[in-house]
Formats: structure tokens, C-alpha cells, sequence
């Protein structure tokens, strides 16, 4: 848990000391906040984090070894919208963020055991899913099938980047694809949906986990909620895409406190016997 | 019903129809109307080799193209329909069955479009619910049972976007199929039609051969919501449609699909008759290339035809083809 | 249809010439009812029929070679209720009907193409399925399974046999089994369901075809109606359970009059590709 | 609860608490208390050897008898719930998840029963939807993929009779099950605790080894139903259940289940820790012997285990055992 250790020190510069709960509105010290990994000790409210920060809270210390680092946003259709160039959206994202891609992968231990991970961050042009992201998804399910070792990816994200056009909807067939493979040869794969998980890649790698995972509330559906209205022309329940709902329509196994995730990841990958 | 980007043809047919309606039958005017449809032709010939992206939108889901009835009568001599999904019920808006393209046999799954508003409400648009997308997998699976080849005809909008199609799990059942299409044991041919919906499509997409009509589109999103989330107006949908690259000729180009079949001048709508048997005769063709391969060898082409888009070589992005 | 032709005769020497339909009460003549191979001209009633009658609908003339003729129901249980022992009861069974058990087995063609039949008796202890009945299933699908041959069941049955308590409820495991194999080979399995299939039929090799065929207005399900009443206390719907309904919540796959069932199974079977 | 069969032991233990609660703490009492406490420890242990099948029934249905939590904390020492059919809903009749018995992990499927009647309307009573035997293929499946045995533990009146069940394919999803756990690669030990209600019952007990508890029942149709169809008179059940041949030793002796597991004396409902120990032993060592077949074998061996159920030699019926 070394980063929000070390983040707090910076928090505490700032004059202002609270965070309101962007779910219930309750007023959370920073500190406090920070402690409780991003969770709102009032209503559970697990606020989305960065990739880095969800690492943090996954792998021992110092054992986390980045795949691809370098593969960053392609512009294949040399895209354009009224902002402009998607290219340079792309860049000043990667330069903001520090951050190459929608998604980070490697392999690292977890309490001793190796794993191939995958944590999208939302930050990322919204963790949408285009040809980077894809690929590294790929790599790392095939570095996973070469090492025969168990892959996790945590989603978050509103779907397909449309900068990368139909290339960005054939990654849900190819990331598919390749988790296809680890069925067949019997490794692991494990999805965790976090806040939010929709679109595209809901309708791909995240919803055929051998567990489907969830953290608590979060947003998790195909459709967008607006559209769907606009179809069907009346009011969705509250609860409408929740995990909670997820979970009570079959698609969800297991909702799994952020705490307590890594320990409930390691209990799970017990479970599996190498052949 | 005529297109926009077709008034001035239109208005020239008009002229044609009235000189052909006068009852005075002289050579002049013979040759004058000789004259008219020779122009019309041309003109068309030019119109539609040249369309925008957003005009070949429009023609791709002209009411008057050919739907999955039309394919199913005119391309394939005999189908048996299949219904449901063994657990829920039987989608409209995707159907499937056995069916016969000359004398190949095959396993027929796509997306079924009205051509009346009635016959539309009936088959949900051509939108696949989770239904759909769950009984095209069962007769998948049953075709690699009985070592049939798959050919899908896609033609839809999307997936479904509706209250029960959520709650019964429109993702799952798109995700399920793209993971299990990846595997399939038997050749799976996919040919778009008209219009290839984003998610909706692909669900029923994954092909050894991905093929297009030459005014088909394939698209992550519409036009229409892409415009309205990236330029905050859906009126710049043709904009989108430009910037989207969702034409065959740029599909091709991107390396998505692997052939274009070509419509008949001034699209599939003018001429369904020219339009199945460019299909047949491609479908044919690719099934007889398909059957001599092996089951491995068809998972394995599949498979890095996939894994091929978007991907990086020595981590720069590489486009194939 | 042999049978159909040699039973007119018989007919016309009795009295009473009308036959009146069970389903819409339409007064029918008697040959215009065997005519119409048992079905109503007025609401395409499907009639129950005796195997040998179906038997004469499908198999080409002479080509049919009965398996296992010789198995009568045993009675492991030395069953007896209130009217006295079941093998008393069984044994009438097979002399009234000259029918040795719940099905008809064997092989035959169809329109020239060699296949395996199987042909349930509703006539035989309400079509019940006990250790007999799944033995010659059993039997039947190793010999299309040894012989590569297409395996087609016509159900028409009120469930398990009580009489042989447990071991009837095994013939749906084992009958279940047998299925698997063929799955696992690549042999077709068809299941055509007439009216009635239900209970333990329709939970075992009733529902597993490959294709699930139903005659019209059949009855199709596990509980009884009236089981389900007094469970839910709300009145059904009035097509619960016909063929229909089962089409509209996706079990079956076709419905097939009784006149066009033959071709539409070798129509069916063209699909399958020997390897 | 007593079972009305009961009443002479009830009676006596009344009379042994009323001495027990009397002030004076003499010898004489203390003695007269023990030899009480023998005699009634004599008539049940003579009791609950020779019940009648009806008498079973009722210890079978017994409202304190262990149901699936209980084992669950009792006999495993971890258990990972894991949710949904992944097409419909979350049964709560059948549940499932990864379990540790001792050293071993597998994938536990059972029906879930109540105590209290508000528990009971929450899981249904034990009776599983479709949705509940579609969660347990896809649990078993997953244990397919992990090389996990399959543990089942039986305990329904049946099947959920509904509409909602009806329509969304109980027969289906038996069916399925049936045809499924037939060719499973993993060791599937089954366990019948309580009642094994017919189709709901075997829906999740194709095993290669079917144990039952000294006092449960396994049956083709309740014993009520058979009297009421047979009898035309449910109160005529008793009868139905001495000729249904329901009861372990029965079914062991007609080769339908591989062991008993001896209850303690009074049923499992008196002592659930040494029932725990009992089941607990007894699978594990399954477990342990399973675990060196192969997976072919394992498929063979369940096979023929089925086959020979209701077998004709020479087509002579043939009990085998
Ligand atoms: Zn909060
Ligand atoms: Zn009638």
C-alpha cells in the first residue's frame, strides 16, 4: 500500500482538508478518505483510481514488471473532431497523465503468488478501448497462456474510443479472442468490474470471467442509460446497472469490498489446480 | 423512395417518364428518351462511385435494400429456420437455420430488418436482444456439430438498447459470442449488408472472411452519436461518418474485411436480383476455399486475423494488409 | 402408409361412423379422420397415435428392423397399489396392446436414408418411462452411435413410471447419458415431442435434440397443470405449455404437422455432414 | 420437534427432566435418572434402527435436520459463494461456490433449504428454478476448468413447480444438466442429506459416487403424490412409501447409490457435529479415491454406473449389485 502512504503528505498541504462524497454528498476528511482507500466510510462508495493507485493496493511490494509500456495511442484514421486532432488529444493525455495507454499490464506477485494483470484507468480518454489498448490486453493473456499463470483485469471504462474507429471494436473480438485461448488451456482468467464498466468492454473481456468481480455500486451495463430511456420511453430503476443489480440478474459472482480484494483474489486463485 | 444526394437524377427520370408517357410513338423522341437513360446511367454510375461516407450511410439503410428475406429467397435455395435459444425465448431481431447456397449447406444466422414499419416493430429493427445473440450461438454450436460452415448477414442499427435486454444480459451474450466464435471449429463466413451496428454486429461477426457490399457501412458507433458526443451536435453527422471510416473501401484498407462484393449501379435497392447473385457467387466461393481447411487451421486463421487489427509491431502500431 | 390404408376397412364395419374431435368437438367422418392421418380438418388436432401407426408414417415400407422387442417392463420394486400387483397390471399391458413397452425401437429408412427410431406408446402405462423404456433407449442410440447413424426419439409421455419408483427416475440419467455420447461423436439426435411430453421425459432426452421438433398443439412440460395452480394460485394462460408456447420461450425449434413430418426430418438430416 | 412416532421417547424424557428438576440431589435420583437416560437411549437407538420408510420420511423432512449452511460451516472450512447463471437471475434454491473439505478444494453445488419459514420463502423451499440448475452447469463447468472434483448435496422436495419455471425451461435446464454432468472430466461425488425429490433431485446427482445419509429418501415422485395418483388417497402415503423403495438400504441394495452414511442415534437432527464428522470422513476419503482416475475414466466409470441402472442381460431385467 506504499502509494497512499505516500500521497498523504501531499494532501495535507492543501488548504482544503475534505472530500465530499460524490454519492452521498457526506463531508469525509481527506485523510480519512484517503485511509479508506478511496471508499466513503459513510455509504461505500468506492471512488474510481488511478491505475497506479490500484496497483498499489495489489501487488507486493516491488513486484510489479510492466508489459509494453511503450505502446501508446495509434491514429489510424487520422482522426478529427470539432476539438481537433485526435493525435494530439491522445498526446497531451499521455503527457497529463503520465500514462502511455487506457490500460496498464504486467506481471507481479500477489501475497507470493505470480499473476499477469490488467487496470484500465478512466482517466484515459475515459478507459475507452482502442488498438492499444487491445494489444496489451492480448499480450498479456498470451504472456499469461505461455507462463501458465492466472490473468486478472480490472475494467473500468465507457466503452470503445471512437478516434480509432472500427479498430477500436474489433479489440472486443480480439481480447475475446484471446481469453478464449486461456479457456481452452485451462488458466484462469478473472474479471473485475470497477466504476464504470460499459459499452464495449462490458460486452467483451469484462463480462466472461471465469469470475465475473465487482466493486461495490459500481456503474456496469451495455447500453447507456439515456439512450435506453429515450427507447423504451419510461423512468429505469435507481439501482439499474449497479453491480448490486448485475449480481441479482446473474452476472456478477462475487461484490468485493476494495480492502478487501487482494486477499479475496488469492482465496479464489487457490481454487485452481495446474495441470 | 429517393435519396437526397439523388434529386437531380430523379428529376431527369421525371423528364423520361414523361416523354416515354406521350402517345405519340416518333423516332425522335425515341432517341431522345435513348438519350435521357443513357445520361441517367452515366450520371448515376458517377453519383455512386463517388458517394460520400454519409450518402453511403443512407443508401445502407435505404427501405427498399434487401433484407435477410430477400438474401434468403433470392441467394439460397432452401432454409430451414431454427427457433430459440433453449432457455428464454426466440428472438425476432436475429434468426437462423439451416439453408442451402447452390449446393453447399450451411448453418444461415443474421439479423433480421422489416421493410414496413409493422414488420419492423416485429423483428425489433433488426436490434438483437440477448436472446438473439444466445440462440445464434446455439446453432453455431450446433453447426460444429454437424460440421456445417457458418454464414452470418449482418444488418442491424445495435444491439438492443432496452430495460430487459440489460437486466438478461445484452453484454454477456455479446461477449460470450465473440469469445466462442473465436474457437469455432467450422469455416464462418460474415458478409454485412447494410448496416454494421457497433457491438450488434460483432456479436455475430467473428469470420474467417469478413466481407462487405460495396455500399454497406461497418461502424463503432453511428454517425448520429458520434457526432452528438464528439461535436456536440448531431447534425454534423455526415462530419462523423467522413471522420469514422466506416466504408467498405476504407474497411478494406484498414485490413477489417477481406473483400468487397459490388452492388449493382445505383445500389442493391435497384437491382436485388443482380445483388444475390454477386452474393451467391462470392459466399460460394469463399465456402469452397474455406471447406479445405482443417478445423486447427480455421481456428488458427480466424484467430491472427484478429489478433492482426490493431496490433504493434516492435511496439509501433502496424497497420496489416 | 400401409397401416393408414388397411385400417379403413375396418372401420366402416362399425356403426358409429363420426369421430368427434377431442380438442374442438368437430363431428369428422372416421375416414376422412384416418384419412387426415388422425388429425382434425377443423383445428389440426394432432391425435395420440399407437407406435405401429406412427411407425407406418415414417419408416419406408419393409425397412424396419425393431431392436429389443423381447424387453417388458420388469419389476425390481415387486410393486403393488391399491388396484394389486404391477406385474399383473404390466402384464395385461402387453397383452391388450401386444406392445412390450413404452417404445419402439429400431432401425430403419427414410426415404432411402438408414436411421435409428425410437417411438413412444402413450397407449403403454400413459407412455411412462421406466427400466425397459431407457434400456432400449439406451440400446438404440449405441447402435446409432456404433453404426454412425441419426437418432430420432418421438416422445409422448406422462413421465417416470411410478411403478418402478427410482430406477424410472434413473432412466433420465442414463437416457441423458447415452445422448452425451452421440453429442460427443457428432450424431445427430432429433427429438420430436407429441402430445403429451412431459415430467421426466421432458427433463431428459426430450429436450436435448438437437433439434427440438413438436406437433401442434402438443403438451409440453415438467409440472402438471394443476401442480402449478395450487403452487402459484393463479390461473395459466390457456396456450401454457402447448407447443407453441414451448416455440415462443425457445425449446422447440419447428413445429411439423403430422403429413409433412417425414420429409421435414430427411430435409433436416441432409444437414449433417458425415465425417 | 418430535415426530409423532416419537411420543413414547418424549414421554419418558419429560419424565427424566421433571426428576432431573427436583431439588434434592440424592443417589437414589441420580440413579434412577441414569437408568432412564439407558432406557431411553435403548428404545431410540431400537427405533431408529427398524423406522418404517414413512417414519423416514418424516426424520428426512425433519426441521432441525442439518441443511446446506449448516454443512457448509460444519463440514467445509471455506466456502466462496459464487452467484449467477449468467443469463437470468441468482437462484436462491441452488447454490453453489469453491469449497475446502480438509485439504481438499472443490466446486460445491447444492439445494439450499431454510429453517424458519421466512428463510424457507427467501430459497424457495429447496426447490431449484431453471436458473438455479443453469448456475449449477455453470459451476460444474468451471470446475471443469480448474480440475476441481464437484461435490453435490441433495436436499429438495423437487423441482419448483411455477409458471415462471415452466416457461423459462425446467425440463430444459434438467434436461441439460442430465446431459451435461454425464461427460464431465472432474469426480463428482453426490451426497443426498435429506429428501431427493425426483427430477429437482437428480438434476444435480449424475455422481461417480451417490451416497445418502442413513435416514434420507430418494424418490421417483413424492410419497403424498404417489398415493394420492396410485392410491387415490394421499393419506395413503405411508403405503406409497414402503412400496416406492425409498429409503438408503433399499437404494443400496438396488445398486442406485454407492454408500450410506450412518446417522447418529435419533437422526442427524440430534447431532449435527457428529453427522459433520461422519460426512466429512466419508467424502473426503471419495475425494481422495476419485482423485487417481483419469479423466476418461472418470467419464467411463459414470457412464457404466448409469447404464447398468435398469439394465436388460440377455434381455432379462438385471439388478446389478
Ligand atoms: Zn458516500
Ligand atoms: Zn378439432
Amino acid at each position: 500500500m506504499g502509494w497512499f502512504t505516500r500521497k498523504k503528505a501531499a494532501v495535507e498541504e492543501k488548504p482544503d482538508l475534505w472530500t465530499v462524497c460524490p454519492a452521498c454528498k457526506a463531508h469525509v476528511y481527506k485523510e480519512e478518505w484517503q485511509a479508506a482507500l478511496k471508499v466513503c466510510p459513510q455509504c461505500n462508495y468506492h471512488e474510481r483510481l488511478a491505475c497506479t493507485e490500484r496497483l498499489a493496493l495489489l501487488a507486493d511490494e516491488d513486484s510489479f514488471m510492466e508489459f509494453d509500456a511503450d505502446i501508446r495511442p495509434a491514429d489510424p484514421l487520422k482522426f478529427s473532431d470539432a476539438k481537433g486532432p485526435y493525435a494530439d488529444k491522445a498526446q497531451q493525455t499521455v503527457e497529463k497523465l503520465k500514462l502511455n495507454e487506457s490500460i496498464l499490464t504486467g506481471g507481479c506477485k500477489m501475497n507470493g503468488r505470480s499473476v499477469v494483470l490488467g487496470i484500465m484507468d478512466f482517466r484515459f480518454l475515459g478507459g475507452s478501448l482502442a488498438s492499444g489498448t487491445g494489444e496489451k490486453i492480448f499480450l498479456a493473456a498470451d504472456y499469461a497462456l505461455r507462463h501458465k499463470l492466472p490473468f486478472i483485469i480490472f475494467s473500468a471504462s465507457g466503452g470503445a474510443r471512437m478516434h480509432e474507429g472500427i479498430l477500436s471494436l474489433m479489440q472486443m473480438a480480439k481480447t475475446c479472442a484471446a481469453i478464449a485461448r486461456l479457456n481452452e488451456d485451462g488458466i484462469p482468467y478473472i474479471s473485475v468490474m470497477t466504476d464504470p464498466t460499459t459499452g464495449g468492454v462490458s460486452a467483451s473481456f469484462a463480462m466472461v470471467g471465469d469470475i465475473n468481480i465487482a466493486e461495490p455500486k459500481a456503474l456496469i451495463g451495455f447500453a447507456g442509460r439515456r439512450v435506453i430511456e429515450q427507447t423504451i420511453k419510461q423512468k429505469l430503476p435507481d439501482d439499474f446497472q449497479t453491480a448490486e443489480y448485475l449480481q441479482e440478474h446473474g452476472f456478477v459472482d462475487h461484490i468485493v469490498n476494495r480492502a478487501e480484494m487482494k486477499d479475496f483474489l488469492c482465496r479464489v486463485l487457490r481454487y485452481w489446480k495446474e495441470n | 423512395m429517393d435519396l437526397e444526394f439523388e434529386k437531380s437524377l430523379v428529376e431527369l427520370e421525371q423528364q423520361m417518364s414523361e416523354l416515354e408517357g406521350g402517345s405519340d410513338n416518333n423516332q425522335q423522341l425515341n432517341s431522345q428518351v435513348t438519350q435521357l437513360k443513357r445520361k441517367i446511367n452515366s450520371m448515376r454510375k458517377k453519383l455512386y462511385a463517388d458517394l460520400t461516407p454519409w450518402q453511403t450511410v443512407q443508401v445502407a439503410r435505404h427501405p427498399e435494400r434487401p433484407v435477410l428475406r430477400d438474401y434468403i429467397e433470392g441467394v439460397f435455395s432452401e432454409f430451414i429456420e431454427l427457433h430459440g435459444d433453449r432457455a428464454f425465448g426466440d428472438d425476432k431481431g436475429i434468426i437462423g437455420g439451416f439453408a442451402s447456397i447452390g449446393r453447399q449447406r450451411v448453418m444461415l444466422i443474421g439479423h433480421q430488418k422489416g421493410k414496413t414499419t409493422e414488420e419492423n416493430i416485429a423483428c425489433n429493427f433488426g436490434m438483437g436482444n440477448p436472446d438473439g445473440y444466445r440462440k445464434a450461438l446455439r446453432l453455431m454450436k450446433l453447426a460444429e456439430k454437424y460440421n456445417l460452415p457458418v454464414v452470418s448477414f449482418i444488418d442491424t442499427p445495435g444491439a438492443y438498447p432496452g430495460l430487459e435486454a440489460e437486466a438478461r444480459g445484452q453484454a454477456e451474450a455479446i461477449a460470450r459470442n465473440l469469445t466462442e466464435m473465436a474457437r469455432l471449429e467450422v469455416p464462418v463466413v460474415v458478409l454485412v449488408t447494410g448496416e454494421g451496428g457497433s457491438g450488434g454486429a460483432l456479436g455475430i461477426g467473428v469470420g474467417n472472411v469478413v466481407l462487405m457490399l460495396s455500399h454497406a457501412v461497418y461502424s463503432v458507433i453511428s454517425p448520429e452519436g458520434c457526432a452528438s458526443i464528439l461535436w456536440r451536435d448531431g447534425s454534423k453527422a455526415p462530419e462523423a461518418a467522413a471522420a469514422l471510416k466506416i466504408t467498405a473501401d476504407a474497411l478494406l484498407e484498414l485490413g477489417v474485411i477481406d473483400g468487397i462484393i459490388e452492388e449493382p449501379v445505383g445500389g442493391a435497392h435497384r437491382d436485388h436480383a443482380a445483388t444475390f447473385d454477386a452474393v451467391k457467387t462470392e459466399i460460394s466461393q469463399q465456402l469452397a476455399r474455406l471447406k479445405k481447411m482443417s478445423a486447427r487451421r480455421l481456428v488458427e486463421q480466424r484467430f491472427k486475423k484478429f489478433a492482426m487489427l490493431g496490433k504493434f509491431d516492435n511496439r509501433k502500431y502496424a497497420v496489416h494488409r
